[in-house]
């Protein structure tokens, strides 16, 4: 995979940045501890050897598009990162004829860190469904057929416990949690110019770190994620504290699968479903 | 008629059935079952009879215990499902029985009673066709010896073979064409009358000899005077009502009621080159053969 | 620093007597922000009026509380009360004391402390209201109605006496409608003709309605007052200029295809007007089944047998009005308000298998029957069976037929029918003393003005049988129809002889109503009539401003309805039209530049389509709120994950602080 | 949070349905429990998610939120997204610890006074079962 795959991306960025398609491609490289794999902004033909594809690729690079709005750029998707793309489509967020989409069939990412990697699969990949982008302009690998629906047995294990504890678990992981926001800053459905959580008025959440507050910060990003989640669960890798966030979207995406039948970011013309209804919806209220 | 072709769609390429005859082809209605073998053996459909078929239950069932009226025709259903062939039933009584069991084994609840009824796990994957839709398949081609040119006949349906349309979704419930094209196909001509559909009274056969006596006059006095040379049916039933009582009714009704009744099959038959004798064309108490004979088809 | 004061009312004993309406006050008073608090007996008195406009000015208030009733009941009143103190009229809030407290518990402690919260709450909303302005816009004193009926005819008629210009779209050639079809109406039975082409004449000469007819409204933008509506008007190719309805076209064109108004009982020329009084009497060539056009076709290929080339018409006509130049043109026009009346098409009685209505030419449907007896029809008025021309004995009447019905989805009763197969029989009878009328009915629902006498008179005087009971089977037998049905009176099968048979097929919205209804952003159910804003109070507006809806496109009625229904429709269009500006409502929303994404999850969820897109000057494209279309539901502000989007009256900053008066800090 | 155990109500009801329900409930003198604090709002399409978890965090017992019958909506459509969001919210709510019990979400139309004081009745008796929420 990784020499053939990094090579397969460095001739497409070349000839993207040659022919002038794109001014930019964002992609991966090594990152100075020469072990794990960082996001890159290749402007110049003659540094796309600096791109490499690997198992440490873990960011989605799709959330650097919106910073790329009106400039011809070129990215390099997993799987579900692709997801991504459709969600920003589908609400304006970047416009297709922009953005050229190198796609990758995702050969799973490992566990790293800081000069260290370990062979160990992440988790989102034993969920995903998605390891062939939904969308690309250009494919790197052969497309795979995917495995059945995961169960999801982690939100299972949370919905065994008593309300109490529920309660009580994620009151501890509020406890920890600094609110340094670095789950919204990897996410590529946030890019509120102004997010409520830094509203002063209404101050939705108080400044103060409190479980409360942090609570209503955790719940409600969750929320604002519903339906829009593509679960490539780069907000749990970067926390700094571990909160166990995948937990929250995934309860969601499971509730959002059965109550409306939807996944997130499968096509860039489909309705987020908090923003769409059916009148025969049965979701048992008032029925 | 959209429903007609959607179901000739459905059976096309169709060629291997399951056969189920039911009791009456085995007994007083030979001649349907006789012909209908000839009739598909010679357009290279193949039929494989069911070997343990059970009764449908038709009036002795139904209308004195609704689970056996269903356990029954499940049974019969439950062996066809195990073939995984499509299921062809030359008798309207069989096939709607066959037809109303499925239609209430889509209840999940009536399913898993019928299903211990019988001690077999059922499903409702089994698809039942009446002989007519299987013989009237636009894909299948007639190696036609006869036309049955200047024969006139009365295609008649009766009651169980289109209706009710959601159950049995055959055809049309008021005008079906399918036996007509058949016909034309013959080069017979299909005489357009309004009783295609119209009951012939088996339902009261032994109970109301004189509401049978009235029905299936009604139908043959308005097929002879549209001019029919003979009425074609696809239920032994009506057969049955249609082909024995004509000389009752001319007693009760004065005028000679005098009009043969054959099923499609014999007149497929003919047309393919079996003689009247092959296609028990002499089992009929209304003599066809007169008839033929004049219009110069044997 | 706001100035705030609360007053309490003890609505007699309704609150007082429940509530510790002084322990409130002095709570009240220690409120943040409130600057004054009292007690009234009657606030809503003149007294109690007073006493606010005093305290407003002496304590130099500016915002007021006020605790008493329901807000539903008398927030209006209080509002004109702080106005006329010189406070704006949107500083106000109050807090439900009777209708959410005393009246509601009995408990003097309890009621009083959550009294006193819902007083907090209404402080400390107040506390964040700001002063709000109705707007004002202008409007197009034009009126637009669409479909030539009866019910349009009337409804543009009335508009335009009232001095409005009014555009009357109709699609086909003529106005008229289903009216211009029948022969006589019930229970008067004058000719329908007769009183419905004066009208339509009227319409043709009115100096204030322009008459678009052979055209169709495509798109509809704008809100109330001011609609930019675009109109396809459909090519005549003939010059109405020059055309003086002379007729030599319509009579020497060679082409005879069968007539829609005569319901393909008759045939009409390609360069035609529908019938005879037809306004405008001037034709129109269809295009589809001209010779010459088909000819045109041809010369484009050049492919098979060359066709005549004809061009007949043009030959004939005198002042060369022919003009094949024409195409089919969008015009766009601005109105103040719409009315819209497309009407009715009958069920389609071929649904009925066991009718053999399309198979049988004698099975026809009451519509047909009235071309039959129409002096202007096929027969000239005599009534002859299709099939043979000959003049029907017997004659069954089915009722029914796409009414009141499951079977075929249409479960609603049609209003008319029974009244106008009553006429049948009767004009049958007229028309020949010999026939012999059978009607098969569920009911006969003869609710109106003569109605009930009409219907017995049509089975006193002809003698038609009427029979309680369904057809289960009509057949050809020989030149007759047999008729099998039941008579459930008499619980017996009934076998009938007939020449004809008609059916009294019910009514269904026209074709495309759903479709107008879409480009007009109203709602229809589910068998496309539209539906009025309010069943009973507010029949002829729609939740759209500005929309009005009359006649059969809304449900069944019959002429008179119609007439009326147009009329209201009309007068409420007049209304709106008599103004010289609207006054919108300020409790909108609006959006903050800074804030919006651009993601138009808004845009999404706005059931009035007031959101727009705008590009803001460093060029990002934006949602904007087009507060005449705004109806201030908030949607938008829940949709809108950023808080880009807030509601005047219940902004974000509001509620929340409501919130916080209840619970935390 | 109100006193001696008294769980506190929070409900949010639409001006034009539920709200005119409980002045229905009011006129014709339906008692239920003090308990309960009732906000307007336009349409139950416009109750934020951040509303009712606002609430909830910051101590209150159960939050009702109430609209017209589906179909009935003065906006015409404004209820079926609320039942969408509420639907979902409920399911996350309950899966951090805060029972669904405590959060209900009704259709009372403005004649259906009777139904909201009973409404309110059994919720203010299911919220005292459950006790009220532990917050610091």
């Amino acid at each position: 995979m990784g020499a053939d795959f990094t090579q397969q991306i460095r001739d497409k960025a070349k000839e993207l940045l040659e022919k002038g398609t794109v001014e930019c491609v964002i992609g991966y490289e090594t990152g100075s501890d020469g072990v794990s794999a960082r996001p890159a902004f290749i402007h110049d033909p003659a540094e796309v050897d600096r791109l490499v594809f690997d198992n440490t690729c873990s960011h989605n690079l799709v959330k650097y598009l919106l910073n790329k709005k009106g400039k011809p750029t070129a990215v390099v998707v997993k799987g579900c990162d692709s997801r991504a793309v459709n969600l920003l489509l589908s609400e304006k967020q970047i416009e297709r004829n922009q953005a050229f989409i190198i796609g990758v069939v995702c050969p799973s990412v490992v566990e790293w860190g800081w000069n260290k990697r370990s062979e160990q699969i992440q988790k989102r990949c034993d969920w995903c469904r998605q390891h062939t982008p939904v969308v690309y302009d250009f494919l790197v690998g052969e497309p795979v057929t995917e495995e059945p629906p995961p169960d999801f047995a982690d939100v299972a294990e949370m919905e065994a416990k008593t309300t109490e504890e529920r309660a009580a678990f994620w009151r501890e992981q509020a406890e920890r949690c600094l609110r340094c926001y670095a789950c919204r800053q990897a996410c590529p459905g946030c890019y509120c110019i102004d997010c409520f959580v830094e509203e002063l008025d209404p101050e939705w959440v108080g400044i103060r770190i409190a479980p409360q507050e942090n609570l209503m910060w955790n719940t409600i990003r969750a929320f604002h994620l519903g339906g829009r989640c593509i679960s490539c669960n780069e907000c749990e890798r970067v926390c700094p504290v571990n909160i166990p966030l995948s937990l929250l979207n995934r309860k969601l995406e499971q509730e959002v699968l059965s109550l409306f039948d939807y996944r997130a970011g499968m096509s860039d013309d489909t309705i987020a479903p908090l923003i769409t209804f059916r009148k025969d919806d049965k979701l048992g209220i008032g029925e | 008629m959209a429903p007609v072709e959607s179901n000739v769609a459905k059976s096309i390429a169709e060629r291997v059935y399951s056969y189920y005859p039911g009791c009456s082809l085995h007994a007083t209605a030979a001649e349907y079952d006789v012909s209908a073998r000839l009739v598909c053996q010679k357009v290279g459909i193949e039929l494989r009879e069911l070997e343990d078929w059970v009764c449908c239950g038709a009036s002795a069932a139904h209308s004195t215990d609704h689970l056996l009226s269903l356990a029954l025709p499940a049974h019969t259903l439950k062996q066809a499902e195990e073939k995984g062939l499509p299921l062809a039933v030359p008798c309207a009584m069989c096939f709607s029985r066959l037809k109303f069991t499925l239609h209430e084994l889509e209840n999940k609840d009536t399913l898993d009673l019928v299903s211990r009824a019988i001690g077999k796990e059922l499903s409702t994957a089994v698809t039942v066709k009446p002989m007519l839709q299987v013989l009237a398949d636009e894909n299948i081609s007639l190696p036609i010896a006869k036309l049955l040119i200047g024969l006139k006949v009365a295609c008649y349906y009766g009651c169980l073979l289109v209706r009710p349309p959601e159950v049995v979704g055959f055809d049309d419930a008021e005008n079906p064409q399918t036996m007509d094209r058949l016909m034309e196909r013959l080069a017979a001509e299909a005489i357009d009358w309004g009783l295609k559909t119209a009951c012939c009274g088996a339902g009261v056969a032994f109970a109301r000899f004189d509401i049978v006596l009235k029905l299936s006059h009604r139908l043959i006095s308005l097929a002879q005077r549209s001019g029919a040379d003979c009425i074609a049916v696809a239920c032994p039933m009506c057969h049955a009502n249609l082909d024995m009582y004509q000389k009752d009714m001319t007693a009760k009704f004065g005028q000679k009621t005098e009009l043969p009744v054959l099923y499609f099959t014999q007149l497929m038959g003919l047309a393919l080159g079996f003689s009247p004798k092959e296609l028990l064309l002499d089992k009929h108490l209304t003599d066809p053969l007169p008839m033929l004979r004049k219009k110069k088809l044997i | 620093m706001s100035r705030i004061g609360v007053f309490i009312c003890h609505c007699g004993t309704n609150i007082g007597g429940v509530v510790n309406v002084p322990q409130v006050v002095e709570a009240a008073k220690r409120m943040p922000l409130v600057a004054y608090a009292d007690e009234n007996k009657y606030t809503c008195s003149e007294v109690g009026q007073a006493s606010i406009r005093d305290a407003i000015k002496e304590q130099r208030l500016d915002r007021v509380v006020i605790a008493s009733c329901s807000p539903r009941m008398h927030e209006n009143t209080f509002r004109r009360t702080v106005a006329t103190a010189g406070l704006n009229p949107y500083l106000l809030e109050m807090a439900n004391l009777r209708e959410h407290c005393s009246w509601v518990h009995s408990d003097s402690k309890d009621a009083t402390a959550k009294a006193i919260d819902l007083v907090r709450m209404a402080v400390a909303k107040v506390a964040r209201h700001e002063s709000l302005f109705p707007k004002q816009v202008g409007l197009t004193k034009r009126a637009l109605v669409i479909g030539g009926g009866i019910t349009g005819i009337q409804a543009a008629l009335d508009i335009a006496s009232a001095g409005h210009e009014v555009v009357l779209v109709e699609k086909e050639p003529s106005i008229g409608g289903r009216m211009a079809q029948l022969d006589k109406t019930f229970p008067t039975l004058d000719c329908s003709a007769c009183i419905l082409t004066p009208k339509m004449v009227d319409v043709s000469q009115h100096p204030n309605i322009t008459l678009l007819t052979y055209s169709e409204v495509k798109e509809v933008r704008g809100f109330v007052g001011n609609f930019e509506v675009d109109i396809l008007k459909k090519a005549k190719m003939v010059d109405y200029v020059k055309c003086t309805g002379c007729g030599n076209c319509w009579q020497a064109c060679p082409e005879r295809i069968p007539s829609e108004f005569d319901l393909g009982l008759g045939r009409r020329s390609v360069i035609y007007i529908p019938f005879a009084q037809a306004v405008p009497n001037k034709p129109v060539i269809d295009i589809a089944n001209c010779r010459y056009e088909r000819y045109l076709k041809w010369k484009e290929t050049e492919e098979g047998p060359e066709p005549p080339q004809c061009r007949i018409c043009e030959g004939v006509c005198p002042t060369e009005a022919i003009d094949r130049s024409q195409r089919d043109e969008i015009v766009t026009e601005k109105f103040g308000a719409i009315v819209v009346a497309t009407g009715f098409k009958t069920f389609d009685y071929s649904v009925y298998g066991e009718y053999g209505g399309g198979r049988y030419p004698d099975v026809i449907s009451s519509l047909q029957l009235e071309r039959l007896m129409s002096a202007a029809g096929p027969t000239e008025g005599e009534v002859l069976r299709p099939s043979d021309g000959v003049h029907p004995k017997n004659v069954v009447f089915i009722q029914c037929v796409g009414s009141r019905d499951d079977k075929v989805g249409r479960p609603y009763c049609s209003k008319v029918c029974c009244m106008y197969t009553a006429k049948h029989a009767v004009m049958l009878k007229e028309h020949d003393p010999e026939v012999q009328c059978y009607v098969f009915y569920i009911d006969v629902r003869a609710g109106g003005k003569d109605f009930e006498e009409f219907a017995r008179r049509a089975q006193d005087e002809t003698g038609a049988v009427y029979l309680r009971g369904r057809v289960s089977q009509i057949y050809q037998e020989g030149k007759k129809l047999k008729v099998l049905g039941e008579d459930s009176l008499m619980g017996r099968l009934v076998e009938i002889d007939a020449d004809l048979v008609v059916l009294a097929t019910g009514m269904e919205p026209s074709d495309n109503a759903d479709v107008i209804a879409q480009t007009l952003n109203i709602s229809y159910n589910t068998y496309n009539f539209l539906i009025e804003a309010h069943p009973k109070l507010r029949p002829v507006e729609t939740q759209t401003d500005g929309i009005f809806v009359a006649g059969t496109c809304v449900g069944p009625r019959d002429i008179p309805d119609c007439v009326a229904h147009g009329g209201a429709a009309a007068a409420k269009a007049v209304v709106l039209l008599s103004q010289d500006s609207l006054t919108t409502d300020p409790l909108t929303s609006f959006v903050d530049p800074m804030k919006c994404v651009g993601c138009f999850a808004c845009k999404e969820v706005c059931p009035f389509n007031a959101i727009e897109e705008q590009i803001t000057r460093d060029g990002r494209t934006i949602s904007s709120v087009n507060e005449s279309l705004c109806k201030g539901c908030g949607l938008c502000v829940v949709a809108c994950r950023p808080g880009a989007i807030n509601l005047r009256g219940f902004t974000n900053q509001q509620l929340l602080s409501e919130v916080l008066t209840l619970v935390g800090r | 949070m109100s006193a001696d155990n008294e769980p506190l109500i929070i409900g949010f009801l639409c001006n034009w349905c539920s709200y005119a329900g409980a002045d229905m409930a009011g006129t014709s003198r339906q008692a239920y429990p003090a308990n309960i604090r009732i906000m307007r709002v336009p349409c139950s399409g416009r109750v934020d998610p951040l509303l009712i978890v606002k609430c909830f965090e910051e101590g209150a017992d159960a939050v009702l939120v109430a609209g017209c019958h589906p179909g009935d909506c003065h906006y015409s459509e404004g209820n079926y997204y609320s039942r969408r969001r509420f639907a979902l919210l409920r399911e996350l709510l309950d899966f951090m610890g805060i029972e669904k019990e405590r959060f209900r979400i009704e259709w009372v139309s403005a004649s259906e006074g009777k139904r909201f004081a009973k409404i309110v009745s059994d919720f203010t008796e299911d919220a005292t079962k459950l006790g009220s929420r532990k917050v610091s």
